[in-house]
């Protein structure tokens, strides 16, 4: 009975979400290209944090993904599909080989040194023009190739169809982030979170989990990135600094870190303010004012984010959770 | 070549006098309420902006615009601590996102207030001591290297001698056995949060006239703090100044001799070496979260 | 002659200068409740931890079953059935009181994430779960499956900690210093758990400073002093070890 | 109906009929009696540049210039569109310098506001509009050439072809001062940094100059001088070239070279505030300071060939109105707006090929500092960028002072060879680009 509801409710936001391009503006069809982009970005950096650590270089990974897939894709030829998925692969083999110094380290000094991190890749896309285009980057990545599917004939310049293309992906990732969660995987990043040593005690790897964290959600990050780069047709290292990381950190912690859908709703409220309703009042020049005291005002009066709002409107199953790990969800 | 090394040590000797003032602020203050502050760069320009506002007007001496700098940044850092830091004290990431949107409202207002375009200091004094016909010491950066040597001793000397220092001390070692001692929490952090900020305030105040006065300016000097509170260790005071006359000297030296791009990266990799042999830096010794 | 399941030998530890334990060499038989015991600062704790890798020896060895153990990480220790606790109540107190054990099931059914993802794991999801579900019915706490495990009684915080190691399957159990902070009535319930985890089957290591709370309990007593054997044997021997008696009345007299 | 016009694929003949549709109603409007408020036609111009953040300083007093010539322009009774005036209304959308936002601000500016040409920057914004631009036909301008490509052919670059009207200061400076032979060069690692470089290089080895080393890169974020300037010095050069530094660069370089106590020439693309650099070292130490752009109060911008409208009333309105904000973003927007205007008036239409097609008509047009060419097939792939003349500006007296206007063509066409070797170098060509 409940499942029914349930199904009916996700079809319900599915087409909300198929038809909502077609109720937006075509700059606001723009916009809804990059927040799709930023709620996967977003949703791997709340991967990330699952362990316990917080990371200043997840912008970077991203532009790891961005770079590889452009460079795949525009000096090998591969198809730009294929080459999406390589670059969200090499997102995580770069993070990998990170996580070998990085997870020495713990809290403060793991922020710091992500921060560095992702300051030594970016100032080597600078510094090497060769093949990194340098400060202004690389220009002319190729786009998806346009397919006509019959029922939509999808030219991937047009916003409408890059979202399309860009939410079955999106939607894809969230759901395997879902599952991992919601798995005895999930549960043991909890574990590491809250208890590391007890979970060595109980025969978890805490550092191998870490990295594994890590590691997963630096691969969704690179993928998000190379979403971006085969749209805009273009990276540069300014595009991934420490601004857009403030941007990603803010999502997240607004919107909350407890539950799933906390950093996707801090994302999507916080862009829309931004780039929309400060636009459109016509605050064009002091939108970082506004935002600043926005962002203020959430961490003091909403300490545990956006979703704590969502939490007091529906009410809490304690043990959704623990129902899910020990697949009792079928049964039920 | 002997007077470039000389040049380069004097150089360098100028870079660790404000790169201390500035990281032992921001140490100070995540030792003890545990709050990263982003927005320390933009107490640095905030410190600038202030000779900005009353010296490029010329009625009031430059030694006195600094001591307000001093003073105004330092009271900014007790708003800072009363409407969002005392709030937070238990929501470090929370502190963190308020120091960011704080930074984002410091450089509006002072986008506003003095436009976008670099601001302009006349310099306090043109001499300088010439050693040699190369190796030359502006007396406007002998007065930073100065002042920072009388503050930073200052303020060893109030950690050490005084009731104050003792309780801040206590605090950022460990802050609920300093409670439980019947050390002020609210108090300790009070003074924490002034000191540091009057730090940076002070730094941008003094380097006002050297540098060039923008709404961005805090960008730069933060990163360099970052690395060299991390490498000193951010537990520990005397290891960020240390770190600060060491990261100074690299710099310096890598930018004179060989390139200022390279010179970035070269710090950055020492400070993830410093981090790797020793994850808690030089001087740290807790494993702070 | 039959190897001892788990032993120490030749253990030593040192800190800088510091010789925290100095030459320990004692063995635990299988299926024992082994205590530990000796005067504040003895080198118990450090013992402790050396046993269940969260330190790495300066010299010596510890061996499970004849292998070596000693070197290895806390995980690694804990894979080959030598499962620690920790002192005071710690959990995973955001979680609820299944989950924690649910974490005490890692090494049998390590997750997959693969699996996880695709959903071929049913069955190890049940199986972790039964096995979760075993050991907190061991220890009387199923009924409070879904409370937050933060929000759990003193006693029964101390509890699901047996439990989430005995979920492990464990050879052996590490307790650190179980009995602290506890009223008579808690330490006799405590007392009568850790005889049915024995009687079940599992080794049982203990250390304590309360030298007369496990007088009652232990089979074999080894007691340190000053990072040194001082005495080994079953409680009468040790209760009359007039080396123990010094050490206790030495120790005691300081402190007056 | 949006749907099937995207479903079908959006071509470009497709985008612009449609808007022709769009702005057939208003057509459509303005014919019926509604003509008698012909003074309320508007015609809309975007200005997509950052407006915050940290390359604010390259979009914000450009928009303040643009505002004071709009509200001139419309004073005077607006703009003549085949024979009806219009009202010019700038509309901003802060780009944030960034690709994604440059890319949603011009759909809104195109599809939403329907503004007839847009103003940016350009740089790393440009690659996300590039594609808005080819598929939509919109015109735009940009003050960094480095964008225009054989891609889009409705990207111009009308105001200054960056970096290479530098060649005119060292060609100037090397015929007045002949004594000169020996030079450093420090610059910024950006995109503007790069190309100057090698612009510098050329012209230094066509006037005969050594180079003492190869110049010496600095971060962006750099604050100190103190140990570039050192450096520099070590050499004992008699030109110090500043390359394209911007004034946050400029001005504590030179204090820092008069603190370590150069006496020698000093050569730079910009010095913007100079009187401040003035304050902070001497008269007698900039005297003679060569670099590339000129307050707008000086008497020779008075001559009959200049294209800029009322130089000296614009210079004096602006400093009036933002006191110590005038430098070289200042004029340039609306210097394009100049231009864009002529042309609108000369086809009669404000549609992007048209007025594009009167502008580029004849190969030349009216450049800020005089009838200008359009040009620059060798290096960018296109005749898009207009050169002529530039002006080279030596402080006197403290004072910035137009010494003379030379040619950039004739420059090129003796030392093209040299340019774009060292270009090359830089991987600074159009086809390097990657």
């Amino acid at each position: 009975m409940r499942s029914g509801l349930a199904l009916l409710a996700w079809i319900g936001v599915g087409v909300a979400l198929i038809a909502l391009p077609h109720g937006l503006s075509f700059s606001q069809q723009e916009i809804l290209v990059f927040l799709t982009i930023n709620v996967l970005l977003v949703a791997s950096y709340r991967m990330l944090t699952l362990t316990g650590e917080w990371s200043l270089g997840h912008v970077v990974i991203m532009g790891v993904g961005a770079y590889a897939s452009a460079l795949y894709s525009k000096h090998f030829g591969v198809f730009v599909p294929a080459a999406m998925l390589l670059g969200a692969m090499t997102a995580a083999l770069i993070a990998m080989g990170l996580s070998y110094p990085l997870f020495r380290m713990k809290g403060f000094y793991f922020l710091i040194g992500s921060f560095a991190a992702g300051e030594i890749i970016r100032l080597l896309w600078k510094r090497f023009r060769e093949p990194f285009g340098g400060v202004k980057g690389i220009t002319g990545i190729p786009p998806v190739p346009d397919v006509n599917l019959g029922i939509w004939d999808f030219v991937f310049f047009d916003p409408i169809s890059y979202y399309y293309f860009v939410l079955a992906v999106v939607s894809f990732c969230l759901w395997l982030m879902w599952r991992i969660e919601r798995s005895p995987v999930g549960l043991t990043f909890h574990a590491v979170h809250w208890q590391d040593k007890l979970a060595e005690a109980a025969g978890v790897n805490a550092r191998a989990y870490r990295t594994l964290a890590f590691v997963i959600a630096s691969g969704f990050a690179g993928l998000a990135g190379a979403l971006q780069a085969h749209y805009i047709g273009a990276v540069n290292p300014t595009s991934f600094d420490i601004e857009q990381m403030v941007f990603v950190l803010t999502w997240a912690i607004v919107g909350g870190t407890a539950t799933f859908y906390g950093p996707i709703l801090g994302c999507i409220v916080l862009t829309v303010l931004n780039e929309i309703v400060l636009r459109g009042l016509g605050f064009e020049q002091t939108r970082p004012l506004i935002y600043g005291l926005l962002l203020i005002l959430s961490v003091l009066f909403l300490p545990k984010g956006l979703e704590s709002l969502v939490g007091r409107v529906l009410p809490r199953r304690a043990t959704s959770r623990t129902r899910a790990i020990i697949g009792a969800e079928e049964k039920a | 070549m002997i007077d470039l090394i000389a040049q380069t040590g004097l150089n360098a000797l100028y870079a660790a006098a404000y790169l201390s003032l500035v990281a032992v602020g921001l140490v100070l203050i995540f030792g003890v309420m545990g709050i990263v502050n982003f927005a320390h760069g933009e107490l640095f320009m905030l410190g600038a902006y202030v000779v900005v506002a009353l010296y490029a007007g010329g009625q009031v001496p430059y030694l006195a615009v600094v001591a307000i700098g001093l003073a105004f940044v330092g009271v900014v850092g007790l708003l800072m601590e009363w409407t969002m830091f005392r709030p937070l004290r238990d929501n470090p990431l929370g502190g963190l996102v308020a120091s960011i949107g704080f930074l984002m409202i410091l450089q509006a207002l002072v986008s506003m207030g003095f436009g976008v375009r670099m601001a302009h200091v006349p310099p306090f004094t043109q001499d300088v001591i010439a050693f040699s016909d190369r190796v030359r010491l502006p007396v406007q950066r002998l007065i930073v290297i100065g002042a920072a040597v009388v503050l930073l001793g200052a303020l060893w000397l109030f950690l050490k001698r005084t009731r104050f220092g003792w309780a801040l001390r206590a605090s950022a070692q460990d802050r609920e056995a300093a409670a439980l001692q019947g050390i002020s929490i609210n108090q300790t952090a009070r003074i924490a949060m002034f000191i540091g900020a009057a730090l940076a305030g002070v730094a941008g105040a003094l380097t006002a006239p050297l540098i060039s006065v923008n709404p961005h300016m805090g960008h730069s000097v933060i990163v360099a703090a970052f690395i060299v509170i991390i490498v000193g260790g951010v537990g520990s005071l005397e290891g960020a100044v240390i770190a600060a006359v060491a990261y100074a000297f690299i710099h310096t030296i890598v930018t004179t001799f060989w390139d200022g791009v390279i010179a970035d990266i070269v710090g950055l990799s020492l400070m993830l070496l410093v981090l790797i042999v020793k994850p808690t830096g030089l001087f740290g010794t807790a494993d702070r979260a | 002659m039959t190897i001892p399941l788990l032993e120490v030998d030749r253990l030593t530890m040192r800190f800088g200068g510091l010789t925290a334990v100095d030459g320990l060499s004692f063995a635990v038989g299988h299926g024992m409740i082994h205590g530990l015991i000796g005067p504040n600062g003895a080198g118990k704790t450090t013992t402790f931890n050396l046993i269940s890798g969260f330190y790495r020896p300066s010299s010596g060895e510890i061996r499970l079953r004849g292998e070596k153990l000693s070197g290895l990480r806390m995980h690694e220790v804990a894979r080959r059935g030598v499962v620690r606790t920790f002192q005071h109540s710690t959990l995973f107190a955001e979680l609820s009181v299944l989950e924690n054990a649910l974490i005490g099931t890692h090494i049998r059914f390590r997750p997959n994430i693969f699996a996880a993802i695709a959903g071929w794991d049913a069955e190890d999801r049940r199986g972790a779960r039964a096995r979760a579900e075993e050991a907190l019915d061991f220890f009387g706490l199923l009924t409070l499956a879904d409370v937050r495990a933060g929000d759990l009684a003193h006693g029964h915080q101390r509890a699901l900690g047996m439990a989430v190691a005995l979920a492990a399957d464990p050879d052996v159990i590490l307790l650190d210093e179980p009995f602290t902070g506890m009223n008579p009535e808690e330490t006799g319930r405590m007392m009568t758990l850790m005889r049915k985890l024995r009687d079940s089957g599992v080794t049982i290591l203990l250390v304590e400073h309360d030298m007369q709370a496990i007088m009652g309990l232990c089979d074999r007593i080894t007691c340190m002093s000053f990072g040194k054997l001082l005495a080994e044997g079953d409680p009468g021997e040790i209760r009359g070890n007039p080396a123990v008696i010094e050490a206790y009345l030495g120790g005691s007299r300081d402190v007056a | 109906m949006f749907v099937n016009f995207f479903r079908s694929g959006l071509s470009r003949r497709r985008f612009l009929s449609s808007a022709a549709t769009l702005s057939g109603i208003g057509v459509l409007g303005a014919t019926l009696p509604r003509k008698v408020f012909a003074q309320d036609q508007v015609v809309r111009v975007g200005f997509l540049a950052p407006l915050t953040g940290p390359v604010a300083a390259w979009g914000k007093p450009g928009l303040d210039g643009c505002m004071i010539w709009a509200e001139w322009i419309n004073e005077a009774g607006g703009i003549d569109i085949g024979g009806e005036k219009h009202r010019v209304e700038f509309i901003p959308y802060d780009d944030e310098y960034d690709p994604a936002k440059a890319r949603a601000g011009a759909t809104k500016l195109i599809r939403e506001d329907g503004v007839k040409f847009i103003m940016m920057l350009g740089g790393d914004p440009w690659p996300g509009v590039q594609p808005v631009a080819e598929r939509t036909g919109m015109l735009f301008s940009t003050l960094l050439p480095s964008d225009l490509s054989p891609d889009t052919t409705t990207l111009i670059a009308p105001a200054e072809v960056h970096p290479i009207y530098n060649v005119t200061g060292v060609e100037w400076l090397a015929e007045t001062r002949p004594d000169l032979k020996t030079a450093v060069i420090c610059a910024q690692d950006d995109a503007l940094g790069l190309p100057s470089v090698a612009t510098y290089l050329a012209a230094f080895e066509a006037a005969g100059i050594e180079m003492l080393e190869a110049p010496i890169l600095f971060d962006p974020a750099t604050t100190d001088f103190a140990p570039v300037v050192t450096r520099m010095l070590a050499r004992n050069p008699q030109i110090v070239c500043l390359d394209t530094c911007y004034a946050d660069y400029v001005h504590p370089i030179c204090e820092q070279l008069f603190q370590q106590g150069y006496e020698g020439q000093i050569l730079s693309c910009t010095a913007d505030f100079y009187e401040q650099i003035i304050e902070k070292t001497s008269k007698e130490f900039m005297e003679g300071f060569v670099f590339q752009f000129p307050d707008f109060d000086d008497p020779e911008l008075n001559a009959d060939f200049i294209n800029f409208q009322e130089p000296n009333r614009f210079y004096e309105e602006y400093a009036q109105r933002f006191p110590g904000q005038w430098g070289a973003v200042s004029w340039e927007y609306a210097s394009i707006m100049d231009l864009w205007k002529a042309a609108v008036e000369k086809a009669g239409s404000a549609e992007p090929d048209a007025v594009l097609a009167a502008m580029t008509e004849g190969g030349t047009a009216p450049h800020a500092f005089g009838e200008a060419r359009w040009w620059g097939r060798d290096l960018f792939g296109i005749d898009n960028a207009l050169v002529g003349n530039w002006p080279v500006i030596a402080i006197e007296d403290g004072k910035a002072r137009i010494k003379a206007f030379r040619s950039i063509p004739d420059w090129y066409d003796k030392h093209g060879e040299l340019l774009k070797k060292h270009m090359a170098a830089y991987n600074q060509l159009w086809d390097q680009r990657s």
